[in-house]
């Protein structure tokens, strides 16, 4: 049986979206857009409301304690406690125990529903993808069983709409998290151990998903794009994929590649169909695909490219990439090849 | 002169006194609770590591258990003299007393060199992997604490011989010194356990 | 006044140690080296190639800095240099923990073998590497035989632990081969 | 009047025989500290240890406050370039490591170092030298973290420092061992003092003060102390294998060695969450002291206080999961830590309830420390209730990590911690100082701090919710964080004016604040029933005690005991539950070993950072500072004639 969609999921997000329209965006958890985070959503408005409550009781409380003029007590006096108070007292006390834990058990058994329907999204999955953490960027394989047709692309999630898809996550050195608000929660990627998350989106977008364990020098900068279509769309998307790079189609591009294949790009990065085959960098086989370079520092453009492939180190101090030196006549060539890997 | 209301004389109280009534015997307690307690998080870490190998110690022999069984005999006949140095001392019998502290400084010395020995029959060095590490150190911390009260023994040793012996207070002392020697036994006896005996038997 | 210059003393002492530790701590990735002496340019080193005088700025800038040897030993096996050398330790390439050095071992004769590339194997990284990475992974290979500060050298990997990182590594010469732990090598009379 | 013929003065007693101001001349001789460079050296005094510990913990407060405004200057805007990563993340690691290692949990057991031998009504805390030893270790620890922050040394991995990102090969470089060894300084010098208030509280309280009538302040602490017991040796622990592993190549975080990057987060969090509790505790006993002398009635509640204190230390340690839950541990384990870390709630409701129904039964007195106490309820309850929430692993798995967190614990730490120990500077100032600090400046403190503060961290509950992670030297400006990001800066610049106020009014105030004399507040407790500032004994003769409030249970002056010598520090040890008199204990004087002996626990320390074998060279210093710490210094007393009683 599968999970009904979401009652919430649709009309119940109306009301937050007028109180917090600012809010939703495409890394907001207040704007979701799958059944996990549209769930998580769902505990949140229950905990606010609770919490609010709670807090107005003892702000009103705290207020009549501070405006009540009971009592009158000379300079240096002391008010002896009265007996009869002190038993209303100690009643209310007993009473706000009770509402405090009753209060609390509502919040747990909320909690452990919303966890249970969680799960009950997952192990479901007719989509795997495999997130493996670097500092700072995302490799992204979407396995098969036949291993030509497995993809490697780098910083950007594809994933059909409404199928419910598998993430396993990895890390390559140090700690990282997969953080897309939109969709889930997070999951933290750690060395020697194999996570897991799973993920339902509920309409098409483009979402953005960001490292949320502090990993070194770059964690602001490693973020990955989340792009949702619709399966026809995802699967042409595959097809695309798994096809080489296309080959030099003038003599610009192939000085291009040429380039490229003599220069220190290649100790790192990897396009298929040529011989470069490192894979410690991106793999660069469809770059110009991409939404953005850099693990989400930069919108993908020429421009970009250009500025970045002159001076990484401007725009992301610290990361792997090293001033390479490229002279600007052999900058253009380059780019304008690297922009040909559609 | 402002008013003074004194509701009781304390002339008469004693100057100094054995366990619970001695601030030190409380600072020695509290010093080997934290110490104990390192103790207890270090032996769960030794669990922890364990779990994370199939086999149990990984791919060595465990310490062989020569020497560390002659450790764990040691120091369980050691309380035998330690309690006749705290009873002597309670006794605040000076002469039983000094002859007291040299039997347990030699003890303390016998037993610093059986532990030297055991390192050298451990079969794994701390880097060979997390279970090595986690050996070397909690022996090593055990080895600190024998190194400590060595130390403490041979000071107060020293003392007993010079005019300082004859204060009452370093009787206490004495008896404190043989209550932080129960410690140091008293750890190790669960620390052998879990290093000799778990690779073994578990 | 006596008083005043051992007070000098010990600030000129105290100024020496922190220099020293701005200089093993500074993350620079930029890359500009200071002073345009390029791995091409030099000559290729004699057996022991003796101490330049006064050293390239190269070799404090390089050797005295914990990250740039870091990066070093991270481009190392990025580069597949263990592909050959196994960890420093020799298999196909010779070994560059020990004390023998073909071709030089200074820093300027190692950035340059990693350039020219040498017979029998090594290849050449000319303008495959950028200036930088080279120092880096020649500050790295300097390392590996313990010619560096211990307070720069890399202590060990999170992988298998090959070796115990370098700045553990014995001076003298390692025995070939063997699990034995790595510390357990080397620990000679 | 002269000493009774017969009788050695060391022989000399206070009591009706010796007049008082003769007791007092000649207390003063026996307890005062030598004038000058050495007496500041070697003193042995628990108030002037108190209030340098004080003073010290308070300049690293200003440090780590620096520290976060030059954060909140670099995320004012999207993409700014005021500081790079490298130096953003040491900016941020430091402030972490200063406020929670180097002014929080030392400035609390600072107060404690000062007014729990007062509260307690003794001439000294136990354990005096181990008590400056304490300081000085504290000290060169806290001094050695930031030289090496200036020295581009700084811990660059978080006040967390998780594994691998801290270990041998992501960490190159001496800056986590820097960390890791501070991490032992401060550790070192907590459990001394945690171990000396259990003591004081436990051995010396004044006659008469049985357990039931502690004061609530001085329960916090000894609850405090206990968690600091049980709490520090996991973090000393872990950072000795952090270390070992950076140093000497041990595996312990090496998961392809058998090691386990999560054991780092198991121990860390195992202290770590305790650690809250260690903050925020004696935050509470301040509060119930100042809420007591303010309605001018005792706290509603004492025994379900006292329960509400032990329970929360209990349930502390029962949570340190929750900081995990992104980790991917088994749903069973979550499900238990979400229940435990939601039933923490039970008590700080308890907690809260009592001191509102105080106010509500008492004649609320509006001064500074009260408009503390309520900005502390204000603010705390929020952020406990937003760390409810964080409670349920749904829910968290969203917010963990983001600036939600950041904001949920400036709440509680801000709201919990520093608010409360505001008030107790203006509600203790006088008794340490002997001056009021100015009222009127302190209510401009006071708002300054309260609305700079909401607006510099309320923003932050929505900046996580819109996806912010933490830790982030910036951010792009597409996301639309940025409003809400200058909005918290400038939140956070007004913090940083109350602070500056803060600090005007404890320099004029000290030079021409009024004066206090010994009860300004008229309170209840017996650090009001001396002199403001109270003398270097403290109490010319111990009081002996009768109630909860004992300036408040009796019409007449307080009863006292007398027969302690005052030729020689003395100081009366009493039984435990009930504190009957049991032992007249001598008390050290002045001496130099203390910091001898810190001095060579700093160069083991610092040495160990750089080579292994320090431990074996500097254990050589170190026995010799320790030898002459207890080596015998007084001409031998001989034991005095136990009269049978």
């Amino acid at each position: 049986m599968r999970w009904p969609p979401a009652p919430w999921g649709r009309k119940g997000r109306v009301l937050p979206i007028l109180v917090l329209a600012a809010c939703s965006g495409p890394q907001s958890m207040l704007d979701p857009a799958g059944g996990q985070a549209a769930r998580i959503g769902v505990m949140g408005w229950i905990l606010l409301a609770g919490c609010a409550f709670v807090y107005a009781v003892v702000l009103l409380w705290l207020l009549w304690a501070l405006a009540r003029r009971h009592r009158w007590v000379e300079p240096g006096g002391v008010l002896p406690p009265q007996a009869g108070v002190e038993r209303r007292l100690t009643n209310g006390l007993v009473a706000w125990v009770v509402g405090t834990v009753l209060i609390l058990f509502a919040f747990v058994a909320a909690s452990y529903a919303v966890d249970k329907s969680l799960t009950h999204l997952a192990n479901r999955e007719e989509v795997v993808v495999e997130v493996e953490g670097k500092q700072w960027w995302w490799t992204v394989r979407y396995p098969d069983d036949d291993p030509s047709r497995s993809i490697t692309t780098a910083n950007e999630i594809h994933l059909p709409v409404g199928v419910p898809v598998r993430v396993k996550l990895k890390a390559a050195d140090v700690i990282h998290s997969l953080w897309i608000p939109n969709l889930h929660g997070k999951m933290d990627l750690i060395p020697g151990r194999d996570n897991e998350l799973f993920l339902t989106a509920d309409r098409e977008g483009i979402f953005r998903g960001q490292c949320a364990e502090f990993c070194g020098l770059q964690h602001a900068h490693m973020a990955l794009d989340v792009i949702v279509h619709s399966r026809a769309a995802f699967d042409a998307w595959k097809e695309a994929q798994l096809a080489p790079a296309p080959a030099p189609a003038d003599e610009a591009l192939a000085r291009g590649q040429a380039l490229f294949l003599t220069s220190a790009c290649t100790m790192c990065h990897g396009i298929r169909g040529t011989p470069a085959s490192a894979s410690v960098a991106p793999d660069l086989t469809h770059l110009a695909s991409r939404r953005s370079i850099a693990a989400g520092a930069l919108p993908y453009n020429r421009g970009n490219l250009a500025g970045w492939i002159a001076d990484p180190q401007r725009i992301k101090p610290g990361n792997h990439m090293p001033l390479v030196g490229v002279p600007p006549s052999d900058l253009q060539a380059l780019v304008a090849y690297l922009d040909s890997l559609k | 002169m402002s008013e003074r209301h004194f509701v009781r004389d304390l002339s008469d109280l004693p100057t100094h006194g054995h366990g619970p009534s001695n601030l030190t015997w409380w600072g020695t307690m509290g010093f080997m609770l934290i110490e104990g307690f390192a103790f207890v998080l270090a032996g769960f870490t030794y669990l922890y590591i364990m779990m994370q190998f199939r086999h149990w110690p990984p791919g060595m022999p465990p310490p062989d258990l020569t020497w560390g069984t002659l450790m764990t005999a040691a120091l369980l006949l050691s309380l035998v003299p330690n309690v006749w140095a705290k009873r002597v001392a309670e006794a605040s019998d000076l002469r039983g007393t000094r002859r007291a502290v040299l039997v347990m400084l030699a003890v303390g010395l016998v037993t610093l060199g059986i532990r030297g020995f055991e390192f050298t029959v451990l079969n794994a060095l701390w880097d060979s992997n997390a279970y090595g590490s986690i050996l070397w150190t909690i022996l090593g911390l055990h080895t600190v604490h024998l190194l400590t009260d060595v130390g403490d023994t041979a000071v107060l040793a020293v003392l007993m011989f010079t005019r300082h012996g004859k204060d009452p207070r370093r009787m206490g002392d004495v008896t404190d010194n043989a209550l932080y020697w129960n410690f140091v036994v008293g750890a190790w006896v669960p620390i052998y356990a879990l290093l000799y005996l778990v690779p073994r038997f578990a | 006044m006596s008083s005043l210059s051992r007070n000098a003393v010990s600030l000129a002492l105290l100024g020496v140690l922190l220099l020293a530790a701005c200089e093993r701590e500074e993350r620079s990735y930029r890359g500009e080296p200071v002073g345009e002496v390029k791995p091409g340019a030099i000559v290729q080193g004699t057996l022991y190639a003796g101490a330049p005088s006064p050293p390239p700025p190269q070799r404090r800038e390089y050797e005295g800095n914990a990250y740039h040897v870091s990066e070093g030993k991270r481009l190392f096996e990025w580069f597949n240099c263990s592909g050959c050398h196994a960890h420093g330790g020799g298999d196909i390439g010779p070994p560059l923990m020990d004390e023998v050095w073909i071709y030089g071992g200074e820093l300027e004769n190692i950035a340059a073998t990693i350039v020219e590339g040498r017979p029998n194997g090594m290849p050449s990284f000319r303008n495959k590497i950028p200036d930088q990475q080279l120092w880096q992974i020649a500050a790295y290979v300097r390392s590996m035989q313990r010619e560096v500060r211990k307070d720069v050298a890399p202590g060990r990997d999170d992988h298998m632990a090959v070796t115990p990182g370098e700045q553990n590594q014995p001076v003298t010469p390692p025995k070939p081969g063997g699990v034995a732990s790595p510390s357990s090598e080397g620990r000679g009379p | 009047m002269g000493p009774r013929d017969g009788v050695s003065s060391s022989e000399l007693r206070d009591g009706p025989s010796l007049g008082e101001e003769d007791t007092m001349r000649r207390l003063e001789r026996t307890w005062g500290t030598p004038p000058g460079l050495w007496g500041w050296l070697t003193t042995v005094d628990h108030k002037r240890i108190g209030r340098r510990y004080i003073a010290t913990g308070f300049v690293f407060f200003l440090v780590g406050g620096v520290l976060a405004l030059l954060m909140r200057l670099q995320l004012a805007q999207p993409e700014n370039t005021l500081v790079g990563p490298d130096r953003y993340n040491q900016l941020f690691s430091m402030h972490g490591t200063t406020m929670m290692f180097l002014f929080a949990v030392p400035i609390m057991e600072a107060m404690a170092v000062y007014l729990v031998p007062l509260m307690v009504g003794t001439r000294n805390i136990a354990f005096p030298r181990l008590n400056a030893f304490s300081y000085w270790v504290y000290l060169f620890g806290g001094v050695m973290i930031v030289v090496a922050f200036l020295m581009n040394t700084g811990p660059e991995t978080g006040w967390f420092s998780y594994v691998p990102l801290a270990g041998p090969e992501y960490s190159p470089g001496k800056r986590t061992d820097f960390w890791a060894q501070m991490i032992t300084f401060t550790e070192v010098a907590a459990l001394a003092v945690a171990v000396e208030i259990i003591v004081t509280v436990f051995k010396m309280r004044a006659p008469g003060m049985g357990l039931n009538r502690v004061p609530l302040f001085v329960w916090s602490m000894l609850v405090t102390s206990f968690m600091v017991i049980f709490a520090m040796p996991a973090v000393m622990l872990a950072s000795s294998f952090l270390i070992m592993d950076r140093l000497v190549s041990t595996q312990f975080f090496n998961p392809a060695e058998g090691g386990d990057p999560l054991l780092w987060q198991h121990l860390f969090w195992f202290f770590g969450h305790p650690e809250v509790y260690i903050i925020f505790l004696p935050a509470l006993g301040m509060v119930s002291s100042i809420v007591a002398a303010m309605a001018r009635r005792p706290v509603f509640g004492h025994v379900p206080m006292v329960l509400a204190l032990v329970a929360t230390a209990f349930l502390g340690f029962g949570l340190w999961v929750h900081h995990m839950f992104a980790t991917g541990l088994p749903h069973l384990a979550s499900g238990y830590f979400t229940a435990a870390s939601m039933m923490i709630a039970i008590p700080s409701g308890i907690q809260i309830f009592c001191w509102i129904a105080t106010l509500w039964d008492g004649r609320p007195q509006w001064t500074v420390p009260l408009l503390f106490v309520v900005g502390f309820v204000v603010i705390f309850v929020l952020g406990g209730l937003t760390g409810v929430m964080q409670a349920s692993v749904p829910f968290d798995l969203q917010v963990h990590d983001s600036y939600f967190v950041v904001a949920h614990f400036h709440y509680v730490l801000i709201g919990g911690a520093v608010f409360p120990l505001f008030g107790a500077f203006y509600f203790w100032f006088p008794k340490i100082t002997g001056r009021m600090l100015g009222e009127r400046l302190g209510r401009w403190n006071f708002w300054l701090f309260f609305i700079g503060f909401n607006v510099a961290f309320f923003p932050m509950h929505l900046l996580g919710m819109m996806g912010m992670p933490r830790r982030v030297y910036t951010y792009p400006a597409e996301l639309g964080w940025a409003d809400l990001n200058l909005t918290a800066t400038l939140g956070a610049l007004l913090v940083a004016a109350s602070v500056a106020l803060f600090l005007v009014n404890v320099l004029v105030s000290l030079r021409a604040g009024r004066i206090a004399g010994p009860n300004p507040w008229n309170a209840g407790t017996l650090e009001w029933a001396t002199a403001s500032p109270p003398p270097s004994y403290n109490f010319a003769h111990i009081p002996v005690v009768e109630g909860l409030e004992p300036l408040w249970d009796k019409a007449g002056p307080l009863g006292m005991v007398h027969g302690l010598r005052v030729e020689e520090r003395e100081v009366l040890l009493t039984t435990v539950l009930d504190a009957h008199p049991d032992l007249r204990e001598p008390s050290p004087r002045s001496t130099i070993w203390p910091l001898l002996s810190a001095l060579a626990v700093t160069v083991l320390f610092i040495g160990s950072i750089f080579t292994p074998w320090a431990l074996v060279w500097g254990a050589v210093p170190l026995a010799v500072g320790l030898v002459g710490w207890f080596w015998p210094k007084r001409r031998h007393v001989p034991p005095e004639p136990v009269v049978e009683s």
